[in-house]
């Protein structure tokens, strides 16, 4: 059985498209080469063959196009899911994602929806050119009826895709591109989704809380394990469903932990690390023992890929910030 | 010289401004009596139209956008549709929204700050309102999708203004349009301004419906004063779209009588004589000296049909001013196909300040 | 002199345009309607009348074009003020704002810079249709590059304006559309500018630090009057230039009041007093006695105009926060 | 019928693909030997993009995107125009910018991950590679719109692909040029494919050149192989721009013979005749032919050349391998004009890092 071998976290999302696919008629792909060429990444890699090319549709060079395209068909019945073929090339989709993808319930009182995904790689660290390494999802994390998911390993890339591609409402599906072959693990192809409304705790620790998304998973589970050999233990929640919000497991780590230290890669200033530190000093003040601290990508561009790693949060970054909070008690 | 293309656009109109025919009615209208019910709608909403703006001017409206001058062009639209096709307006085609069963009431819901004016009972898949200029045109692209797609047949009409078909998302509509051969009709209502714009500060083009030829689309270019005009000009392009010969751009050439809406003030930016030139060439008078001249007409009738028109909407402005606001949790209501557990605490902290002393 | 008449906050906008395009040669105003209408707010009124059709530029119905246009004067030495005409239509510009504004001088290194100024009127309450009251500042406030800039009276829209036009870097300058209007007072028309990087303190106080900008600056004065007569003495700050944001003004009123609620109309998860509220949680963890609160809009659309007012923060909101607050000790 | 407007897109070739002409030379090319040095540049650039193809592929570049084929067009294009213009290209038109100044460094240095690359020596006003497809159209009409407001006697050039020329951003460009009647010339250059969607697939337009048809810009279709032709339309567009009739979109066709960029594998998706058939049309072989014809040309002069080209470029090789990685901060400079306060703390924090043992 294909289920068997072990895959990486890109295959999972070629696999949870697939299986969509397969189940769900309504379900389309559409994007800029995303049919023969299987997508610049390689996620759509084999759907158009399979699926034919009015399942896989390749779409004109704009993104406001397809992000029109996908409402449109969205509030239609379909089930569109529309890839970004790089976070930087997103913004043009703002405006329908905000004005109509968002507020197609809201608006008409539950007589259209909206039911879509958007699929967007993200983040730096790959060596690409300008605007191929952007961590944007603040754009979309103060806007109501939106969710946005972001996994970081295989099975919760796969388990979240079917759920965004099943949920009622519009989904941004933000990818790490850096760790989309990381490693590989075993994900079988069962159809079974995963919530869109909880944080996942990776490891469990009674010292601090670290909470990060997407592609730092990598970086803040090693730096739990740097820490882990200087006698901290550190527990590391992964955020993987940004809005709306779980933070009830955060507080609850925190609550055992008093300390919290929030790791993502885009800039610092109303970065959404802002919004998990500001529920902390709401919810959490009373927890806490040290002061929380954010590992993020300095309020600067991510730079061109010669500078680029010296810009993303690092095992380094991360562990001394840790230590910083551990020191108060 | 070689020649790598040729373009011709078209021009149509058969009721001249003085209610004379210039030639046959066209294919769409098999005979006058046919006009009749249209002729009557296009009374109905005028008598809307200016109802609405009494309640606005009264304080229990907000700001309204008035179709006055538009009447043919937005009938026309209307009558040329299924009702399984999908209907995408801007925001003042009462005319073509009655006729797929929208209601009065629901206009002015939504301009009275409610979105249940949203809701239509009617045509359920029609677009809402669509504020964001011609963004309208891309969703109804994406539905023609779908209807291809799922090998429907069916048929998307958007509408947009002069100074929509500057925006970049009527551009995107008809190029895609274009790409995938969508059953999708884009109708331009050219009324010669957007707000204070005028038609020729928007653009180059001699005209707007050669935008079509940039996507590879059917033009035309339509007297949008004409009933008879738009329903040949309509139904060219539905026939084009059903027998998959893809998507047309029909500019309707119309005149905006009124100010944009009523939070605007046309006097500041545009000159008498020009209104008073196109009232000359509204829509309504032109028709209804036709049909007076065919004897299915006269002066009786329209008096007996514009009391009705006043009854029958009297009915709706009252079911509109009778409908309570919606409760604060309304707000909450729709954002999500189910309420986030996050949101539970702001939902109930939203009623109980409601319920304070 | 005209100078001596007290206008209203919208008037000292359109003064502070006069006397920059009398100034300054490379300024130029542009937007929908602009010109001869003066704006459908009247911010422009008068202004193509003295300054002609080359100065006051109407564009064709198309916001991606009033941003390409905008960065491209900008880029050719011009100071082009442009206007989104309301706050709901400004997410078409996000593109060229994120992607070219805010980066030109970065990735040129200097060779090319972006003098730009995007007016959006911004915010709810004026009973106008949908997308006329939207509070979006938290789309710009996570982008380097840029400077987001919130004037709350007469005064202070025209220092901010002018400094603004005459900063080398673009500008994101949000007008509260709702207090355009609300009173007037003396402007003198003297070409002074106020700095784009400082909180302005409104209001002394020992209880509690009251934070906002924009059109809440006005109830959360009225609420700071509020307490005073429960003798709750409320100190309040107008963040009026909310990136890069001085927090050091916050820090220190907080030193001395250990309280802090942050009111703003926009969305509360993710919405920009999440950066405050995180900068409490990061710096002030020790100065505080009592959870920081953020008193906002719900985390939904802000509704049509017949429920628009109870969406928005009131004073009765913002003094029961202030109140929990001061409940600590 | 009544016609609104015809439109007639011309198509111009003057060397065909044997080498030889279809007629005189015209405007443009005042004579056989003005071809020679633009025929040297041509070569100058294949050589500079083999090597640096060879750099990416031995590491030590990072995504490059070639430029092979396109050398007739891109080169025309910069030969056509006068220094004090603007050029905003997209990111493969190398062959202008050199004509501009552009160095080669310059490119390796952006494509290998540096910024400092963008800082042209050369022209100080042109644009620098634009990674978002197609808004450098729209950033240059507004550099248009700078000159006429300024009145000076300038021409913004802007390049995009047949893909771009589907982004709304070339859309709103052709708007507004035409709605400012701006100096603007819009180069599409159509080579057939954008990564992997056929130039079929984008549109359905016949004609890439009749989009300008909807902003009433003036259009023309060319062979963007044949570099006099390429010469000939650019001539016309100036002249056009700078004798303020507006406004022009060029297509310029052209073929696509490497992959996308070195990160792509052209394979996956088109045939291998068709790379063939395109092989027989590419621009330097007709022109050679033609040079050689004219006894302008000759295999010794071509030996030399080359070889004088490779060492040309070797020195901006070796130039761009030996530049250092800027430090640290300079993620902080030109971030502003000024850094702000706020990010002293975090500028300091970076350089503190670095400096760690
Ligand atoms: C994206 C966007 N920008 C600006 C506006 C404000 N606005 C509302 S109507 C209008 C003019 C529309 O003119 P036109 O398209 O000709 O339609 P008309 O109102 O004349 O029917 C403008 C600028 C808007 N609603 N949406
Ligand atoms: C806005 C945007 N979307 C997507 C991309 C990714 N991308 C880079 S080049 C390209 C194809 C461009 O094709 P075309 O315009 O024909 O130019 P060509 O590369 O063939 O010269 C795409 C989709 C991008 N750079 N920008
Ligand atoms: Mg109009
Ligand atoms: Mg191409």
């Amino acid at each position: 059985m294909s289920d068997a071998k072990p895959i990486a976290l890109i295959e999972a999302i070629t696999q949870a498209l697939a299986y969509e696919l397969r189940n769900d008629d309504s379900v389309v792909v559409l994007g800029e080469d995303v049919g023969i060429n299987g997508g610049v990444f390689r996620a759509t890699a084999g759907l158009s063959a399979t699926f034919g090319t009015e399942r896989i549709l390749d779409t004109p060079l704009d993104e406001t196009t397809i992000a029109g395209l996908t409402v449109g068909m969205a509030s239609q019945g379909m089930r569109p899911v529309a890839e970004a073929q790089f976070d930087g090339f997103m913004y043009p989709m703002v405006d329908f994602i905000v004005c109509h993808a968002a507020r197609m319930r809201y608006r008409t009182r539950g007589r259209l929806s909206c039911p879509m995904v958007l699929r967007v790689p993200w983040g730096g660290g790959i060596r690409a050119p300008e605007h191929h390494s952007e961590a944007n999802e603040s754009i979309f994390t103060n806007v109501p009826g939106l969710r946005v998911v972001m996994p970081s390993s295989p099975a919760r890339a796969y388990g979240l895709l079917l759920a965004a591609i099943r949920d009622p409402d519009p989904v941004i599906y933000m990818e790490p591109k850096r760790i989309y072959r990381q490693y590989k693990e075993l994900v079988p192809d069962d159809g079974e989704a995963l919530p869109l409304d909880v944080c996942f705790v990776l490891r469990d620790g009674s010292d601090i809380t670290l909470v990060t998304w997407g592609a730092q998973v990598k970086e803040t589970l090693e730096a739990a394990e740097a820490l882990a050999k200087d006698g901290i233990s550190a527990e590391v929640i992964d955020v993987a469903t940004l809005t709306p919000l779980d933070f009830a497991t955060i507080a609850e780590s925190i609550a055992k932990t008093g300390r919290c230290v929030i790791v993502h890669e885009a800039a610092k200033t109303a970065g959404f690390g802002a919004e998990i530190a500001a529920r902390c000093a709401e919810e959490c003040m009373f927890d806490l023992v040290a002061p929380v601290e954010r590992v993020t990508g300095y309020d600067t561009h991510i730079p061109l890929f010669r500078l680029e790693m010296k810009y993303l949060p690092s095992v380094d970054k991360i562990v001394a910030a840790a230590k910083r909070a551990t020191a108060h008690s | 010289m070689t020649v790598a293309a040729t373009f011709e656009i078209e021009y149509l109109q058969y009721l001249k401004p003085d209610g004379s025919l210039s030639g046959p009615l066209p294919p769409a209208v098999p005979n006058a009596e046919a006009l009749l019910p249209l002729f009557k709608q296009m009374l109905y909403v005028r008598t809307f139209d200016t109802k609405a703006i009494a309640l606005q001017r009264t304080g229990k409206l907000g700001t309204y956008a008035a179709c006055l001058g538009h009447e043919a062009t937005h009938v026309g639209i209307g009558a040329s549709m299924k009702p399984e096709d999908v209907f995408a307006p801007s925001y003042r085609e009462y005319g073509a929204q009655f006729m797929r069963g929208v209601k009065p009431r629901e206009v002015l819901m939504y301009w009275g700050g409610d979105e249940r004016g949203n809701d239509f009972e009617g045509p359920r898949n029609d677009y809402p309102w669509c504020v964001p200029i011609s963004t309208q045109c891309l969703m109804a692209a994406g539905a023609a999708l779908s209807f291809k797609l799922r090998k429907q047949d069916r048929v998307a009409v958007a509408t947009c203004g002069d100074g929509g078909s500057s925006k970049t998302d009527f551009y995107a509509a008809l190029n895609s349009a274009g790409a995938y051969s969508l059953p999708l009709v884009l109708c331009v209502i050219n009324n010669g301004w957007a707000i204070s714009v005028p038609r020729a500060s928007q653009t180059g083009a001699q005209t707007l419906a050669q935008k079509g030829i940039a996507g590879g689309l059917h033009c035309l270019q339509v007297d949008g004063n004409d009933l008879v005009a738009v329903l040949e000009a309509m139904r060219r392009a539905h026939e084009r779209a059903r027998s998959g010969e893809g998507g047309s751009v029909i500019e309707f050439m119309t005149y905006r009588l009124h100010d944009h809406t009523t939070a605007d003030d046309a006097r500041r930016y545009r000159g008498e004589q020009e209104v008073k030139d196109a009232w000359l060439k509204e829509p309504f008078l032109r028709l209804r000296k036709f049909l007076t001249d065919q004897k299915l007409w006269d002066e009786a009738q329209e008096k007996a049909w514009i009391e009705e028109c006043g009854k029958l909407i009297d009915v709706e402005i009252n079911a509109y001013l009778e409908c309570p606001v919606q409760p604060v949790e309304a707000m909450f209501d729709f954002l999500y196909a189910e309420l986030p557990e996050e949101l539970h605490a702001q939902r109930a902290a939203a009623i109980a300040l409601e319920k304070r002393p």
